[in-house]
C-alpha cells in the first residue's frame, strides 16, 4: 500500500467537501427553534460597572432574555481558567485573578463582554442591546508592561498586587554570570517581539442546546480540543456533568492556537440554552474576533551573548517582560515560561543560559499560545542576537553559528534550559541552506541590486522548536493541569473498512487523510476504506486535541499503536482460522499466512471472520476487530531548520520586496510531503506577516487601533513570493513514527531570518514589523548618523 | 444593519422623487462604502435609493477630445475599457488599482467622487487630469468638486451622472497603498494635456485631494522626474495614521509624484 | 489624540463672550445642534445630528466646568455618546485672551475616542479631529461678525485684563461635534 | 417585506426579505447555501465571493434586492454532475486549501479571473487574489492551482 501509507502525498480526502460548499462549520449548522445571542462589549478598557439596566432591552420585540454576570453567577456558573502553574523565584505560585463569565463589577479591556441578549433573530438581539444602558465609570487604563508594573500604575485585579503575574527564571545565573566575567566580547540587544491577533478566517461562533427530556446539553463550537472544552466546563463552568454534555467541534476554519480556550461567549452561549430552553447560536463578527480573540506574543526583552574571542558563545542572559493581557487564559502562563525559556539554547551549545521572565497584566485582550507560542518569540532573541554577534564581531555569520552548533553526534543533547533534544543535524541544514539561497552569490546580487538604487539584503535563522506536547509526566512535573498524552481508536468494520477515532482535532491540518494513511500503510487497506473521525465527544474517545503540533507525534503515536493493536488481534483471529499456532501466523502489507504454507487471510477476510464467526473461540478470543490506544511519548520532539530569507529594500519608500525564502526543516519522518510543506508555507505566511505586516496596536487609553482588516495587516498573496523548502530529516528516536511536527516550523524559524535580512540590508536594528516608514525611518537617522 | 425602505428605479426622474419623498434618503451608487457603513450601525438612513439600474448612467464614450465616463460605470470597466485604456492609460491603470477585483466589479465612479474618501483614488484622477463632472442639474470643474474630506460641491439633490475627462497628452499615475485596506497612503496623478499641467495628490490630505502648484511650476518648465528634484510639499497639513505619518506621507508625496511622471512617459 | 489651537476673532472679547452665549451664533456654528440645555451651573447636555458621507449618527453629551479660574480659564470635561458607534470624552483647557481690539481664543483638547469609532476608523481620528476643532471656530469667528483673519496669529499673547470664564456652551457643542464628526472616519 | 427572484446555480428562487437582507444572508440562510463563508465585516477577506451576472463580487456587501433578476452562481453550483469544476480539482491535486473556509472565495474568485484571462502569470494571480485573505496556506499552492487550472481548461 506503499502509493497511499507513509510518505505518499496522497491528496485530500476532505477536500470534497470543502471544495464544493459542503463542508459544516459551526455557523452552517443550525438547530431547530434556534435562537440568536449577541454580546455586549465593552467600549472601555479600564471602568467600573456601577450598574446595568437591562429592562428596556427586555421588553424590545423578540428578546427571549437579557443576562448579566449577576445572573451565570446565581447559577454557579465560573469563567475561563489556567490551565497551568507557574512557580515563581520566589517558590509561590503565579498570581490567577478571578474571572467571571462576563464582566461583573469591573470591565478590563476593550471588547470585554458585559451582557448578552438572546433574541428570535440576530437583527432583534442587536437591536435590543443598543437598549442596555449600563453605568460605566471610566478609569484611567494602562495597556504598557512597564508602566502596568511602576508604582502608582492602575491596579487591574485586587488579588494581583503590582499587576504582576509571575515573575520567574530558568537556567543557572551564576554560571551566566561568570560566562560574563571572561568575557571577550559582549552583544546586547533590545527586542520587541510585535503582539499579534491571529485572525483566523472561520471567526468563533458556538451553538448550545438543551434536551430536557434527556437533561443533557450539547455545544457545536469552533474548539480545536473538543474534550478538553467539555472538561473544563464540567469541571470549572459547573455546566456538567460530562456524561450530560456533548461537545461537538465540527469542521474548523484554522485555529492557530485561538481555538484552544474556553472562551467566555462559548460558556454563556451554553447556559442560556439551557435557560432558556432553546438552542441558542452566537457567531463572532470580525470586528469581535479583534477585539477579545486571545492575541499572542507581545514581548520586550533585552538579551546580551558573551562571546570569546574565537566566537564561541559562552553565555546568555535574556530578560524579558511578557504582556498577558486582561487576564489569564488555558496556556498564558506556560507560553512566555516554559514554551519560551526551554529553547533560548537554540541551536548552539552554549554552556551557560539564564532567562528570566515576568509576566504583566495590562488593560488589553488576554495573550495566549498564537501558532509556536513562546518558541517563536525564543527563536527570536536567540538569532536576531547571533546574527548582530556577527556582524560585530566581523565573522561570517554562517561561520559564527557552524562553530558554536551542537553537533550531530551529540545527541541526544542536555541543554542548560531543561530539555533535552532528541536528534538533530543542524550543520546539514545550514549547509543545505546555502546551497538553495546560493549563499556564495550574494555579494555579487547585492552588488546588481545596488547599481539599480536598490538596498538588498540576506537575513537567517537556524532555530530548533520543542514540539508535540505531551510527556504527561514532564508537563506535571512543570505545572500543567492535566497530562497530555493522546489518543485512537481503530474500528474495522465486518466488510473490511475502517473508522479511526481520534482525540486530535483537525482544522486544516489533514488529519483525515494523514491518519487513514498510517492505518493504510499498517493494516494493508487502501486509505479510501479508512474514515478518520474527530471532534465530537460523544464518538471519539477522551483525547487532547491539537495544538503544539502535537497531532503527528503524539496523535498519530497513537493511530499508530492501536493499528499494532489491530494487526495482533488479527493474528490471533488468523490463527484460530488457520488452525495454526499464533507464533506461526505472520503479517505483512494487511495479509496473514502461516509460515511454509499457502494458506493466507486479508485484514479484510479477518475483519469478516471477527464480527460474524459460525465457529469462533469465544472463551479464548473475543469477537470484534476494535482496539483503543493511548500514546505518551517520553520526550517533546525537537524539529529544526535552517532558514534564510533575501529582501531588496527601496530606499526611496522603505518599502521591503521579498526575494527568495528558503526553508530546510527537520521535522522528522514526513508522512504526507504535500501536507508537510503546505503546513511550512501556511507557517511561513504568518512569520513574514509578524515581521513585515502584522501589529496590533492598543492607544495609551487601551483602545484597539488595529481593529479591523483595513488596519490589521494580514499577508495577501501579492506580499510573498513562492517558497523553496526541503526536509533533511533526523526521525525522532521515541514516537514510533518517528515524527517531529510540522504544524509551527514555519512561524517560528521564518520572523528572524526575515528581520535580519531587512537589517542586513538597510545596516540598522530595527522592530518588526519592518513596516515602509520604519524602514525608511531608520534609513534616515543612519544617513545623518553617517553626516 | 438597520432596516431601510429600499428603491432601485429606472431614471434620474424616479430616483430624484424615491429621494425628495424619503424622511432621510441616501443615495447608493455600487455600495462599496454604504453598504460597510451600514453593517456597522453608523448610518440609519430610512431609504436607500439604488442607481444601478438607470441605464443613462452607464457608459462610456468619446466626445471630441474627451473621454466620458457614465457615474455608474463600474472600476473594472473602467480598467478594461479599450478607449480609456488607449487614450488615457493613466486612468485606467489608476481604476485597476481601486480596492480589489470584487470591488472593481461593484463600485462606481459616481459613488466614488461622490463619497470623496480622503483616500480614493478617482479624486486625484479628476483633479490631476482637469476633468468635469456632470450632474442632472450642471456641469462642474473638478477643481471646484471637492472640497474637503468626505465633501463635494453637490446639493442634497444632486446626482452624478457623468465624468468627462480631456485626453491628456501625457499623464502617470503613482500610489502606495495602505498595505491593508489597499487604500492610498499616497497617489499622485501627473498630466501635461488641454487642462495645463497638473498634479494632483490624494491619501495625503487632511482635506482630500489637493494639487501642488511647486510641482505644476517645476513641470510646466520640463515634463520630466528630474524637475521635481528639490520640490518638496510640507507636512504640517498632512494626515497622520497608524501607517504613515505626515512626515513620511510629505516625503512619499515627492517620490510618487517622480514616479507618476516617469510612468507618464 | 491631542490637539492645540488659536483663533484670532476680529471683535472685542465682550462681543465675543456674548456670542458664546448666544445658542442662535452657536447653531450656525455646528451644523446638526440640536438642543443645548443647562442642567446646573456648571454642567450642560446636548443634541447633535451630524450627517458626514456615508455616516449619520445622532450624538448626546454632557459637560462639566472644573477648576475654575477667572479671568484666566478653566478646564472643561465632557462625553458624547453615540449608541453603537462609540464614544468620544475629553478635556480642554481654555483661555480667551485680549489682543488690542480683538479677541483670541486658545485651546488644548484632550480627546478620547472608543469603541467602534477608534477600533474601525484609526485612519482618519487625528485629521477628522483636527478638521473638526478648525470648521468649528471659524464658521464661531466668522459668524460673530468680523471677517475672519487668516494670518497666523503671534505667540507672544498680551495680557487679559479680566476674563470671567468662557462660556463651556461653546465646548458642550464642540466636542460633541468632535466627537460626532470622528463618526465619519468609517469608510471602506 | 419585499419579494426578490433570482436564478441560483440554474435554479429559479424566490424569497422574502428585508430591504436591510444581505446577498450572503439569503443564500445562507433562506437557500441553506453555506458554502459561501462570511470571514469578515469590513468587506476585506472575501470568503463570500459569488458570480453575480458573471462576474465575482462580494455577497456580503450587496444586497439580496440588488440581486433581482440576476444570475447567481455559488460554489455549489461549480461542479457539474458530480465532477469537480477544473479549478476545484486543480485546488485538491495541489493542495490549494487547508481549513477550506476560505476556499469557496477563492475558487470563485479564480473562476473571474479564469474567464478574463486563460493564461494568467504568477503574478498575475497573486495581484488578482488581493481581495481573498487565505490564512493557512501562504497563497503558493492556491497560485499553483489556479495556474494549473488555466492550463487544464485551456486544453
Amino acid at each position: 500500500m506503499a502509493e497511499t501509507g507513509i510518505g505518499a502525498s496522497v491528496r485530500r480526502k476532505e477536500d470534497n467537501r470543502f471544495l464544493t460548499g459542503k463542508g459544516r462549520y459551526t455557523d452552517d449548522i443550525n438547530r431547530l427553534g434556534q435562537a440568536y445571542a449577541y454580546f455586549l462589549l465593552s467600549p472601555h478598557a479600564r471602568a467600573k460597572i456601577n450598574g446595568i439596566d437591562t429592562g428596556a432591552a427586555k421588553q424590545a420585540p423578540g428578546v427571549l432574555g437579557v443576562f448579566t454576570a449577576a445572573d451565570l453567577a446565581a447559577d454557579g456558573v465560573g469563567g475561563p481558567i489556567c490551565g497551568w502553574v507557574v512557580t515563581q523565584k520566589n517558590g509561590e505560585p503565579h498570581k490567577s485573578p478571578a474571572v467571571s463569565a462576563l464582566a461583573s463589577d469591573r470591565v478590563n479591556y476593550v471588547g470585554e463582554q458585559v451582557a448578552v441578549v438572546v433574541a428570535e433573530t440576530l437583527t432583534q438581539a442587536k437591536d435590543a442591546a443598543e437598549l442596555i444602558e449600563v453605568d460605566y465609570e471610566p478609569q484611567q487604563a494602562v495597556t504598557k508592561m512597564k508602566a502596568s508594573l511602576a508604582k502608582g500604575a492602575p491596579q487591574l485585579h485586587d488579588d494581583v498586587p503590582g499587576n504582576l503575574c509571575f515573575d520567574w527564571e530558568i537556567g543557572d545565573k551564576a554560571a551566566a554570570d561568570a560566562a560574563f566575567a571572561k568575557a571577550h566580547h559582549v552583544t546586547k540587544i533590545d527586542i520587541l517581539n510585535n503582539r499579534l491577533i491571529p485572525n483566523a478566517l472561520e471567526p468563533r461562533a458556538a451553538i448550545g442546546e438543551y434536551d430536557s427530556g434527556t437533561d443533557s446539553s450539547t455545544l457545536y463550537t469552533t474548539s480545536q480540543n473538543p474534550h478538553v472544552a467539555r472538561l473544563v466546563l464540567a469541571a470549572f463552568m459547573g455546566l456538567g456533568p460530562e456524561n450530560k454534555l456533548r461537545v461537538v467541534a465540527p469542521d474548523v476554519g484554522g485555529g492557530f492556537g485561538s481555538k484552544i480556550y474556553v472562551y467566555r461567549d462559548e460558556i454563556v452561549t451554553l447556559w442560556a440554552a439551557k435557560k432558556l430552553g432553546r438552542p441558542v447560536k452566537w457567531t463572532a463578527e470580525r470586528s469581535a474576533s479583534f477585539l477579545n480573540d486571545a492575541h499572542g506574543r507581545d514581548h520586550d526583552t533585552h538579551a546580551e551573548l558573551a562571546v570569546d574571542k574565537d566566537g564561541n558563545f559562552l553565555g546568555l542572559r535574556v530578560s524579558t517582560l511578557a504582556n498577558v493581557g486582561a487576564h489569564n487564559q488555558i496556556f498564558s502562563t506556560a507560553t512566555p515560561s516554559y514554551l519560551y525559556g526551554c529553547l533560548l539554547a537554540g541551536q548552539y551549545k552554549t554552556p551557560a543560559v539564564y532567562g528570566e521572565v515576568k509576566t504583566v497584566f495590562t488593560n488589553t485582550a488576554p495573550v495566549d499560545a498564537y501558532r509556536g507560542a513562546g518558541r517563536p518569540e525564543a527563536t527570536f532573541v536567540v538569532e536576531r542576537l547571533v546574527e548582530k554577534t556577527a556582524r560585530e564581531m566581523g565573522i561570517d555569520r554562517t561561520e559564527l553559528r557552524r562553530r558554536n552548533f551542537i553537533q550531530p553526534e551529540q545527541f541526544p543533547y542536555q541543554t542548560p534550559c531543561l530539555v533535552q533534544y532528541d536528534s538533530g543535524d543542524f550543520p546539514l541544514l545550514l549547509n543545505r541552506g546555502m546551497e538553495v539561497i546560493d549563499y556564495a552569490g550574494f555579494p555579487a546580487r547585492r552588488q546588481a541590486s545596488a547599481s539599480r538604487g536598490k538596498l538588498r539584503g540576506l537575513g537567517l535563522s537556524c532555530w530548533v522548536e520543542a514540539c508535540g506536547l505531551a510527556p504527561s509526566a514532564v508537563v506535571g512535573a512543570l505545572g500543567g493541569g492535566v497530562g497530555q498524552w493522546e489518543s485512537a481508536n481503530i474500528k474495522f468494520n465486518p466488510t473490511g473498512s475502517v473508522t479511526v477515532f481520534t482525540g486530535s482535532h483537525s482544522h486544516g491540518q489533514g488529519h483525515e487523510t494523514v491518519f487513514a494513511q498510517i492505518v493504510s500503510e499498517h493494516l494493508g487497506i487502501p486509505v479510501e476504506s479508512v474514515e478518520v473521525v474527530h471532534g465530537d465527544t460523544a464518538v471519539v474517545p477522551f483525547g487532547m486535541g491539537t495544538y503544539g503540533s502535537r497531532s503527528g507525534p503524539v496523535g498519530g503515536g497513537a493511530v499508530y499503536k492501536a493499528a499494532q493493536k489491530i494487526v495482533e488481534k488479527g493474528r490471533k483471529i488468523a490463527a484460530h482460522l488457520f488452525e495454526a499456532s499464533v507464533e506461526d501466523v505472520e503479517y505483512a502489507n494487511g495479509t496473514y499466512s502461516v509460515a511454509g504454507t499457502d494458506k493466507t487471510k486479508t485484514m479484510a477476510e479477518i475483519a469478516f471472520a471477527a464480527y460474524v464467526p459460525h465457529n469462533y473461540p469465544l472463551d479464548e478470543l473475543e469477537p470484534g476487530l476494535d482496539e483503543t490506544s493511548f500514546f505518551d511519548p517520553m520526550n517533546f520532539t525537537f524539529p529544526s531548520g535552517a532558514y534564510f530569507a533575501e529582501v531588496e529594500v527601496d530606499p526611496d519608500t522603505g518599502q521591503v520586496t521579498i526575494l527568495d525564502m528558503v526553508g530546510i526543516d527537520d521535522v522528522g519522518t514526513v508522512m504526507n510531503p504535500m501536507i508537510v510543506t503546505g503546513q511550512l508555507h501556511g507557517g511561513f505566511a504568518q512569520g513574514i506577516g509578524q515581521a513585515l505586516y502584522e501589529q496590533c496596536v492598543y492607544d495609551d487609553d487601551g483602545q484597539l487601533l488595529t481593529g479591523s482588516l483595513m488596519d490589521y495587516c494580514m499577508p495577501r498573496a501579492d506580499n510573498l513570493p513562492s517558497f523553496k523548502t526541503e526536509e533533511t530529516n533526523q526521525p525522532c528516536p521515541h514516537n514510533p513514527l518517528g515524527v517531529k511536527g510540522c504544524g509551527e516550523a514555519g512561524a517560528i524559524g521564518s520572523p528572524a531570518a526575515m528581520l535580519n535580512a531587512v537589517v542586513d540590508a538597510i545596516g540598522v536594528d530595527i522592530d518588526m514589523p519592518a513596516t515602509p516608514e520604519k524602514v525608511w525611518r531608520a534609513l534616515q537617522s543612519r544617513a545623518q548618523a553617517a553626516e | 444593519m438597520y432596516d431601510f425602505n429600499y428603491h432601485r428605479p429606472k431614471s434620474i426622474d424616479e430616483a430624484l422623487s424615491a429621494l425628495s419623498s424619503a424622511s432621510d434618503g441616501k443615495l447608493m451608487g455600487g455600495g462599496q462604502t454604504l453598504l460597510p457603513t451600514l453593517k456597522q450601525r453608523l448610518a440609519s438612513p430610512s431609504d436607500v435609493v439604488d442607481l444601478s439600474a438607470i441605464s443613462e448612467l452607464s457608459g462610456i464614450t468619446e466626445q471630441g477630445g474627451a473621454i466620458v465616463i457614465g457615474a455608474g460605470t463600474c472600476h473594472a470597466e473602467v480598467a478594461g475599457n479599450a478607449s480609456v485604456q488607449s487614450k488615457i492609460p493613466a486612468l485606467a491603470a489608476l481604476a485597476e488599482g481601486i480596492g480589489d477585483p470584487q470591488v472593481r466589479n461593484r463600485g462606481t465612479i459616481g459613488g466614488s467622487i461622490a463619497n470623496n474618501d480622503p483616500a480614493a483614488d478617482y479624486p486625484a484622477a479628476l483633479v490631476g487630469l482637469g476633468a468635469t463632472v456632470k450632474t442632472n442639474m450642471r456641469e462642474v470643474a473638478a477643481d471646484d468638486f471637492f472640497t474637503g474630506m468626505f465633501e463635494t460641491a453637490l446639493a442634497d439633490d444632486e446626482i452624478v451622472t457623468a465624468v468627462s475627462f480631456p485626453v491628456p497628452e501625457k499623464a502617470g499615475y503613482a500610489k502606495f497603498p495602505n498595505p491593508a485596506s489597499r487604500y492610498a497612503i499616497v497617489g499622485v496623478m501627473a498630466s501635461k494635456g488641454p487642462a495645463g499641467v497638473r498634479v494632483a495628490v490624494t491619501g495625503a490630505g487632511q482635506g482630500g485631494v489637493f494639487r501642488v502648484s511647486a510641482m505644476e511650476t517645476a513641470l510646466a518648465g520640463h515634463f520630466s522626474a528630474e524637475a521635481l528634484t528639490g520640490v518638496s510639499v510640507p507636512a504640517d497639513d498632512l494626515n497622520a495614521d497608524l501607517h504613515a505619518s505626515a512626515e513620511y506621507r510629505a516625503h512619499l508625496v515627492g517620490v510618487m509624484a517622480k514616479r507618476a511622471v516617469d510612468a507618464a512617459g | 489624540m491631542e490637539m492645540s489651537g488659536q483663533h484670532r476673532i476680529l471683535a472685542p472679547r465682550q462681543t465675543v463672550w456674548e456670542a458664546l452665549n448666544d445658542p442662535e451664533i452657536l447653531k450656525l456654528a455646528i451644523p446638526g445642534c440640536e438642543e443645548i440645555e443647562k442642567t446646573s451651573d456648571t454642567a450642560f447636555t446636548a443634541k447633535v445630528k451630524l450627517k458626514i458621507g456615508p455616516v449619520s449618527a445622532k450624538f448626546a453629551g454632557a459637560v462639566s466646568l472644573s477648576d475654575l479660574d477667572p479671568p484666566n480659564g478653566y478646564t472643561i470635561s465632557g462625553e458624547g455618546k453615540g449608541g453603537a458607534a462609540g464614544f468620544a470624552k475629553g478635556g480642554a483647557k481654555v483661555h480667551l485672551d485680549e489682543d488690542g481690539g480683538a479677541t483670541i481664543l486658545r485651546y488644548e483638547v484632550q480627546a478620547q475616542v472608543g469603541g467602534k469609532l477608534a477600533q474601525i476608523g484609526s485612519r482618519l481620528v487625528d485629521s477628522t479631529a483636527k478638521k473638526m476643532a478648525e470648521d468649528f471656530f471659524g464658521k464661531f469667528s466668522a459668524a460673530v461678525g468680523a471677517p475672519e483673519e487668516a494670518e497666523a496669529v503671534p505667540e507672544a499673547i498680551t495680557e487679559a485684563p479680566e476674563v470671567r470664564g468662557l462660556s463651556p456652551m461653546v465646548w458642550i457643542v464642540g466636542l460633541i461635534a468632535i466627537v460626532a464628526v470622528l463618526l465619519m472616519i468609517f469608510a471602506v | 417585506m419585499p419579494s426578490v427572484s433570482m436564478t441560483v446555480n440554474g435554479k429559479a428562487v424566490t424569497g422574502e426579505v428585508e430591504g436591510r437582507t444581505l446577498l450572503v444572508e439569503f443564500l445562507r440562510q433562506n437557500l441553506n447555501l453555506t458554502g459561501t463563508h462570511v470571514g469578515c465585516d469590513t468587506s476585506q477577506c472575501g470568503a463570500c465571493v459569488v458570480h453575480v451576472n458573471g462576474k465575482s463580487i462580494k455577497a456580503c456587501t450587496t444586497l439580496a434586492v440588488q440581486a433581482e433578476g440576476a444570475e447567481i452562481i455559488t460554489i455549489e453550483g461549480m461542479a457539474t454532475n458530480g465532477d469537480l469544476h477544473p479549478i476545484q480539482a486543480a485546488f485538491k491535486e495541489h493542495h490549494g486549501l487547508q481549513c477550506g473556509f476560505c476556499t469557496p472565495g477563492m475558487v470563485m474568485s479564480a473562476a473571474d479571473l479564469l474567464q478574463r484571462n486563460s493564461n494568467p502569470s504568477e503574478p498575475e494571480v497573486r495581484e488578482w487574489l488581493e481581495g481573498n485573505i487565505c490564512r493557512c496556506t501562504g497563497y503558493q499552492n492556491i497560485v499553483k492551482a489556479i495556474q494549473a487550472a488555466a492550463q487544464a481548461m485551456r486544453g
